[in-house]
């Protein structure tokens, strides 16, 4: 059984079928690349596994359970979390809230545990915060307003927030668009290092040194459908890929 | 053949939809552009019937007149409102992430604060109980169509709502200038980057928003002949409502949700009771977001 | 003549200074990249170019008339165009709209050529633009700039979200438009891509300008591409 | 000497101030000529609070008052609501408390404190309602505000005019402030009552009549003291024409006492009063009688038993008695606007 | 310890202070303050912390309020089941019209909700048969708590101030926790926190319920106190001038709402001496203040980093060694 599995999966427009009939899976453990040229339909298949756009067609299976149709928030606790294209932090809240929120979602917190609860529940959700902090290395900046930190920052805040939930698939839409070349780097290291620490990821991204680099797989996306879907090295060479989006002195 | 008695009230409700729809026009001009609640905006209303009243009472000139020296005032109060009320806190827009919360809470208070100074002192000036207007003014003489009997300031809001329509249709469709407005709207950050004056955008949709309703207050004041310092609490928040139940963004989207709910308060009194009209209103509303959470003619949200 | 000049830039926000005295030249018909890793200020800069923010002290000399402190849609009547970080599109207006509105007093003028640059806007020109995809919407501002016929354009981070065969064929663009006799001041994080098409590149770092000069000479030290550039441009 | 303290709550500033300043110039006409009497070797002054017809604002009034211990008596508030919110301080602390215009049935009920010098609907509506009967007009239509008054108003209106073989066709409440009567009135005009019995307040009167007028309905309006105001007549003009009320008050009378108090209001307002300050104008006059009475051991207490012990008292709205119930018996007469003046009628 | 010592000062201090004075007056209206900060308080889970814009929140007032008068002239029940009571059906009836309201999202949300606080209004004003309407009802009975009549205006005040603290406590425990950075999270971006696994529509109607209640409460203390309530003092008005305490004091910020309150009751109290000029003089007030102070006298920011030093988590283990968490 495939940690995600995608059947056949459809969603239109209007006229337009941003995804037009994918299927694909990702095991448990693996670092699969997302790649496709502008509009291909690579965010769209992402809100469509998350749930935040409902499926025209096809199915979702996240550990054999059928996921279509459920709530973005029912399928993040089941173990999925994601990072938005458009940097999405909370920007009048503190990083270390911002993180919070993450391990509040997949640990729960009830309005009566929040006034009468244990100490200990709380110092969970800190505790879990504060590792995800740590993790992606904002412990220092852990009070200050997400309004104010720079891009990159931000970046690694987005990402800590979805540790926090301690996910078994991490979705990450363009992590490294922003980045320069060594941050890229980084975060390269950065990703493939919790991809060791078991951790499946699906990721989209238009810098191809990093797809290319740290990726298991690669899927390619083109005007809604499927064209490869394979290894780096195979997806590379691969001339309606070249065609279609890398462009040919790659 | 249908009962001439329901006409006569759907007649009624109607008018009383073209008066809500009225203010409702302005009023949605001015939310859309800053995406703020202008709590004042009911007070420009009173405002502009008061100054209908001094004119009136002053030099008694004609009709027109006094409705165009209305409407020229009601400009002059919106740019002065938007100086003293909105502008100030301009300043926060800039700050990217911060944007618009910032300013949308300050300008809802900043609003509200205006209204009620406005309002209070009207009430000292004036005294808090109706003005009389002079009769001649009034524009109350019955009309009759058959069996339904309406009188001319119908006739005359329903022109002037539709003009006033038809023109912001015709501004923010067509010409530059509305499309600036859409524009500073949609977002005014990336307005500046191309190059349009959002100060002077805003200012201009004030000014003719607070027309709008400034000339609606001494229309509203001429049909009903009284003239008092709240006259404008209870259209201003039929006008929101029925703004949010259009959809927000859409103007003619109100103007149709005011007519809606001028009918439902009509039929309301017409088969249950005076008093329970605004419960069948309100229930209407519900009902409307229930089914459509955006409003009837709203844009859906944003993707993620 | 330079076309922009920029003298001893300071900008602050509240207490906190951002920029520390920046100057920069852009050339006629130059092409200049801002290089430098996050949150330096290159888009503090940029947006004090463009009147968005006031800046605490210096001159920006445009043509020779000092910009600094005039607003943003002067500034943009002169011909300063820039197609700014986050994008900053009118999401609930149409693509057909949004680049009528950035025509300005060209309006529609520059719409086929533009469209022939960005053949899928012209194929969406009726939708919304909020529901484009993360790399159209780069494309529409960058073409919403365009449609206003700039002297100058400024690019912050024009590559973001794109798909590498569009970055190319964007940066093939500028080199174009800039034989056409536009001048570009470029902020990107591609620093390859950037210092290929540029006459002179400038690094900054804490918000000031540390290193400039001819970009093949950045490009060709190896210690500045370690030092600024992260990593390895050959 | 010492001086004597009043209270009295009254909306001042709100949608109720029009009410409200009228009480106070009442007031002060009454209390100016009595300083200036001498009746007693001592000043009487009136603190005069805001309330804004605001209960909050009315209770904590009243603790005010309540607090003052030179204070001996209060008068107000304006609305029933208010009133009986700061009643229930006075109640508490044995403060005499007289509202010019409570209406509510169980204001006075409250405890021995209170007093109020309006006749209720208790009168008027039997009043009102034996007149029409006796003009012929059986089948009624009622409407009222949606009040405590306006309650009042119906209700003991309909218990009489079905006890006299009438027939109410319908009965309806609107909001205070109701700017389209249409809607009812054409409601109404289908019942084809004989007449419209109406219980609202001046303002809401003069659009009634004005817009009933445009529908081109004309069926016999009765009212009550409370539409009687000169501005019906300056709101409505000619379509105040024929509205026929009771009051307890006719500033045209002969009386000295009420010629008096016209001129002097006349001379203040430019305007005639109506109802509701000559109202207020013998409500602080009988509280003066009682310091009088009382003085000088003019104590709460000793106040509120010269109150209760109030009988005729000559007032402009007639003479005043308080039964044991501590409600005013008053005399009514019958108004209707005729020629733009509230003349007296016989029938 | 620092704001418990705050809190005893404002719960024991100033009644004795007041006491000092011997006046009804400054009991009556601190008592006020007090009801109208716990309605700004309640008001301010909903619309500071969550973001949701709630324009009816005096209906709920109101039904807490009904509830308690009706309780007790109509089934004898006293102080302490009415209580109690008042909150719950607020909260009930809360939770009733949030089921199918609480998809909606920004202003039409706020307008949703100020179609439900005007029916509720209208309810009261015009259900003759139940609520007597525009009677209004009659509370004659006073507090009584289990059989010890509560009479001085030093006793009413405590019991007032205790349940008030306690109530606030409540919600402060849910505005500094977890929860509340939840709360937090739906009013920052509703659909990115529901990627978080935040089911933002439950926690919208758990927090308009709660919300509720709490205003209930505020609602019940205000009929005990009185001893008369009618539909005038429960609409439009009163929920724009809690929604008005909440903002000036600072949108966000839960002390904010409490200074909020106690300056909006006491301005015009303050004021009387100008006579009618008195409300201008508030208005003006409110438009100097937030002019000055856009983010309200107590922002959220500063006022959240000093309830975190108050009440918040010192992490020891953490290598910042800071405090930043909630307990
Ligand atoms: N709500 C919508 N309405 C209409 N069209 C939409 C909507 N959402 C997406 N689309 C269209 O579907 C296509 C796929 O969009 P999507 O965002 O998935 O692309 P993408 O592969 O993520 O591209 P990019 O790399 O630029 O982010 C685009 O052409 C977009 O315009
Ligand atoms: N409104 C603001 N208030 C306070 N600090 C700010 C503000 N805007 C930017 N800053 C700070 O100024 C610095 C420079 O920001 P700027 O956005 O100019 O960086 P940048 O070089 O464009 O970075 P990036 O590559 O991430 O876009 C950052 O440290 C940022 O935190
Ligand atoms: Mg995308
Ligand atoms: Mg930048």
């Amino acid at each position: 059984m495939s940690l995600l599995e995608i059947e056949n999966v459809t969603r239109r427009f209007g006229g337009l079928v941003a995804v037009d009939g994918v299927s694909t899976r990702v095991e448990t453990g693996e670092l699969v690349g997302l790649i496709g040229p502008n509009g291909a339909g690579k965010t769209t298949l992402f809100n469509l596994i998350s749930g935040f756009t409902p499926l025209s067609a096809g199915a979702v299976r996240f550990k054999g359970e059928p996921i279509q149709g459920l709530k973005p928030h029912r399928i993040a606790a089941r173990g999925m979390s994601r990072t938005f294209q458009n940097l999405r932090v909370f920007p009048n809240m503190s990083v270390f809230d911002n993180v919070s929120v993450g391990a509040v979602g997949a640990m729960g917190q009830s309005a009566f545990a929040a006034v009468f609860g244990r100490r200990s529940r709380a110092d969970a959700i800190s505790a879990r915060t504060w590792e995800a902090l740590e993790r992606v290395g904002l412990g220092g900046v852990a009070e200050d307003l997400a309004a104010n930190l720079s891009y990159g920052k931000r970046k690694y805040l987005e990402i800590a927030r979805a540790l926090a939930m301690k996910p078994e698939l991490l979705i990450l839409d363009e992590p490294a668009a922003g980045l320069n070349d060594s941050e890229t780097a980084d975060l390269a290291r950065f990703i493939r290092s919790l991809n060791g620490e078991g951790l499946s990821i699906m990721l989209v991204e238009h810098d191809m040194n990093l797809v290319m680099g740290i990726c298991s797989r690669v899927v390619v996306l083109a005007s809604g459908r499927k064209i490869a879907d394979a290894e780096p090295a195979v997806v590379r060479a691969d001339p309606a890929v070249l065609e279609a989006y890398l462009g040919v002195d790659e | 053949m249908i009962d001439p008695y329901y006409l006569q009230q759907l007649a009624i409700g109607l008018s009383q939809g073209v008066i809500y729809a009225l203010m409702a026009i302005g009023f949605t001009l001015i939310f859309g552009v800053l995406n703020v609640v202008n709590f004042a905006h009911g007070e420009v209303y009173t405002v502009g019937a008061f100054a209908g009243l001094l004119l009136i009472t002053a030099f008694a000139p004609p009709f027109l007149v006094v409705l165009f020296a209305v409407l020229a005032f009601g400009a002059a109060l919106g740019f002065g409102l938007e100086r003293i009320a909105f502008k100030p806190f301009r300043r926060f827009s800039d700050e990217a992430s911060l944007k618009s919360r910032a300013m949308r809470e300050s300008t809802l208070m900043s609003s509200l604060a205006v209204s009620i100074v406005v309002r209070e002192g009207l009430e000292i000036g004036f005294g808090s109980q109706m003005q009389p207007l002079p009769f001649d003014y009034l524009i109350n003489k019955p009309i009759e169509l058959g069996p339904v009997t309406i009188v001319t300031g119908d006739v005359i809001i329903f022109a002037v709502a539709a003009v006033m329509l038809g023109g912001l249709q015709y501004l923010l469709k067509r010409t530059r200038i509305g499309l600036s407005i859409r524009a500073v709207s949609a977002n005014p950050l990336g307005a500046k980057y191309v190059g349009i004056d959002t100060d002077r955008t805003i200012i201009t949709t004030f000014a003719l928003g607070s027309m709008m309703g400034a000339g609606a207050g001494i229309l509203v004041g001429l049909y009903y002949g009284a003239i008092f310092p709240a006259m404008g609490f209870v259209p201003g928040i039929k006008a929101f409502v029925a703004m949010v139940m259009g959809g927000l963004s859409s103007i003619p989207g109100a103007v149709i949700c005011a007519l809606l709910l001028g009918l439902s308060e009509g039929l309301a009194t017409t088969f249950i009771s005076s008093n329970w009209a605004d419960m069948v209103a309100y229930g209407f509303l519900i009902v409307t977001l229930i089914f459509f959470p955006q409003g009837l003619f709203g844009a859906g949200r944003e993707r993620v | 003549m330079s076309l922009l000049d920029i003298r001893g830039l300071t900008v602050a926000m509240g207490l906190q200074e951002i920029l520390h005295g920046v100057d920069l030249t852009v050339p006629e018909r130059g092409i200049v990249a801002v290089l430098g890793s996050n949150g330096v200020g290159k888009t503090t800069l940029m947006r004090a170019i463009s009147g968005i923010y006031s800046p605490k002290a210096g001159s920006i000399l445009f043509r020779g008339e000092n910009i600094a402190r005039l607003k943003s849609h002067e500034i943009v009547a002169r011909g300063l165009l820039q197609a700014p970080e986050g994008r900053q599109i009118f999401a609930s207006m149409t693509v057909l709209e949004n680049l009528a509105i950035g025509g300005g007093r060209h309006g529609l003028a520059e719409l086929d050529r533009v469209l022939a640059l960005f053949p899928v806007l012209g194929q969406r020109r009726g939708q919304m633009a909020g529901s484009l995809s993360g790399g159209e919407q780069q494309m529409l501002c960058i073409a919403r700039a365009l449609m206003a016929r700039p002297s100058i354009l400024l690019l912050d981070e024009p590559s973001l979200g794109l798909a590498p065969k569009v970055v190319k064929s964007i940066f093939d663009l500028l080199a174009q438009i800039r034989s056409e006799g536009l001048s570009i001041l470029i902020v990107e994080q591609n620093a390859k891509a950037a210092l290929r098409i540029a006459d002179r590149a400038a690094v900054m770092e804490g918000g000031r300008i540390v290193i400039e000069g001819p970009s093949a000479d950045l490009a060709g030290d190896p210690r500045i591409v370690e030092a600024y550039l992260g990593g390895h441009v050959h | 000497a010492e001086t004597v303290k009043l209270g009295y709550q009254l909306p001042l500033t709100g949608n109720t101030a029009q009410y409200g300043q009228d009480f106070k110039t009442a007031a002060e006409i009454a209390l100016a000529r009595f300083n200036a009497s001498g009746r007693i070797p001592a000043k009487v002054e009136i603190v005069f609070e805001d309330s804004r017809s605001d209960a909050k604002e009315g209770v904590t009034i009243a603790r005010k008052f309540v607090d003052d211990e030179k204070i001996v008596g209060v008068l107000g508030d304006f609305t029933s609501g208010v009133s009986m919110a700061a009643a229930q301080v006075y109640k508490e602390a044995g403060m005499p408390q007289l509202s010019q215009t409570a209406s509510h049935p169980d204001y006075t009920k409250i405890s021995e404190w209170q007093f109020r010098n309006i006749t209720t609907q208790a009168g008027e509506g039997p009043y009102n309602a034996d007149w029409m009967v006796a003009k012929g007009y059986k089948k009624v239509a009622v409407i009222a505000e949606q009040t405590d008054w306006g309650q009042s108003v119906t209700k003991y209106f309909a218990d009489e005019i079905a006890a006299k073989g009438g027939k109410v066709v319908l009965t309806e409440y609107f909001n205070r402030g109701l700017p389209d009567f249409r809607s009812l009135l054409t409601k109404i005009q289908r019942e084809k009552p004989d007449a419209i019995y109406t219980g609202f307040f001046y303002e809401d009167a003069a659009n009634f009549l004005k817009q009933m007028k445009q529908l081109g309905i004309a069926i016999p309006v009765f009212s009550t003291s409370a539409a009687h105001n000169q501005k019906v007549i300056e709101l409505a003009g000619a379509d105040a024409e024929g509205l026929s009320l009771t009051t307890n008050f006719l500033p045209n009378s002969p009386k000295p006492e009420v010629k008096a108090f016209v001129a002097e209001w006349v001379k203040i307002r430019g305007a005639e009063p109506g109802q509701f300050p000559a109202q207020a104008f013998d409500a602080v006059n009988i509280m003066l009688e009682a310091v009088v009475k009382t003085y000088p051991k003019s104590t709460r207490a000793a106040i509120r038993d010269a109150l209760a012990a109030t009988k005729d008292f000559p007032g402009v709205t007639g003479s005043t008695t308080f039964g044991a119930d501590r409600e005013p018996v008053k005399q009514l007469s019958k108004v209707r606007i005729v020629g733009g003046v509230f003349t007296p009628v016989a029938d | 310890m620092v704001p418990l010592l705050v809190l005893l000062v404002v719960f024991a201090l100033v009644p004795y202070g007041l006491a000092k004075f011997g006046k009804g007056y400054f009991f009556q209206v601190a008592q006020l303050v007090l009801i109208y900060a716990l309605l700004a308080v309640s008001l301010h889970l909903v619309t500071g912390a969550a973001g949701l814009l709630h324009l009816g929140h005096a209906a709920f007032y109101g039904v807490g309020a009904y509830v308690a008068a009706l309780l007790g002239t109509e089934m004898k029940l006293g102080f302490v089941w009415g209580l109690p009571a008042a909150g719950l059906a607020a909260a009930a009836l809360a939770f009733v019209v949030a089921l199918p309201t609480m998809r909606l999202v920004s202003i039409y949300f706020a307008v949703a909700t100020l179609a439900i606080g005007q029916m509720i209004h209208t309810v009261l004003l015009n259900w003759v048969a139940v609520t007597k309407g525009p009677n209004g009802v009659m509370l004659f009975s006073g507090i009584n708590l289990f059989g010890w009549p509560v009479k001085s205006p030093v006793a009413v005040y405590f019991l007032v101030a205790g349940l008030v603290a306690l109530s606030i406590w409540v919600l402060h425990r849910l505005s500094h926790s977890y929860y509340g950075n939840a709360l937090r999270s739906l009013r920052e971006d509703d659909q990115c926190a529901d990627a978080m696994g935040v089911d933002t529509v439950r926690l919208k109607i758990e927090v308009f319920t709660v919300s509720a209640f709490f205003a209930g409460i505020a609602g019940a203390l205000w009929a005990y106190t009185t001893g008369y309530v009618s539909p005038g003092d429960f609409g439009f008005n009163t929920s724009i001038l809690v929604l008005a305490m909440i903002v000036v004091g600072g949108l966000g910020s839960l002390p904010g709402a409490i200074i909020g309150a106690a300056l909006l009751i006491l301005l015009p109290e303050v004021l009387r001496g100008i006579g009618d000029l008195r409300n201008v003089m508030v208005g003006i007030v409110m438009f100097v203040s937030i002019l000055f102070l856009p983010k309200g006298l107590l922002g959220e920011v500063s006022a959240l980093s000093l309830v975190r030093r108050g009440f918040g988590l010192k992490w020891g283990s953490a290598p910042s060694e800071r405090e930043v968490g909630w307990r």
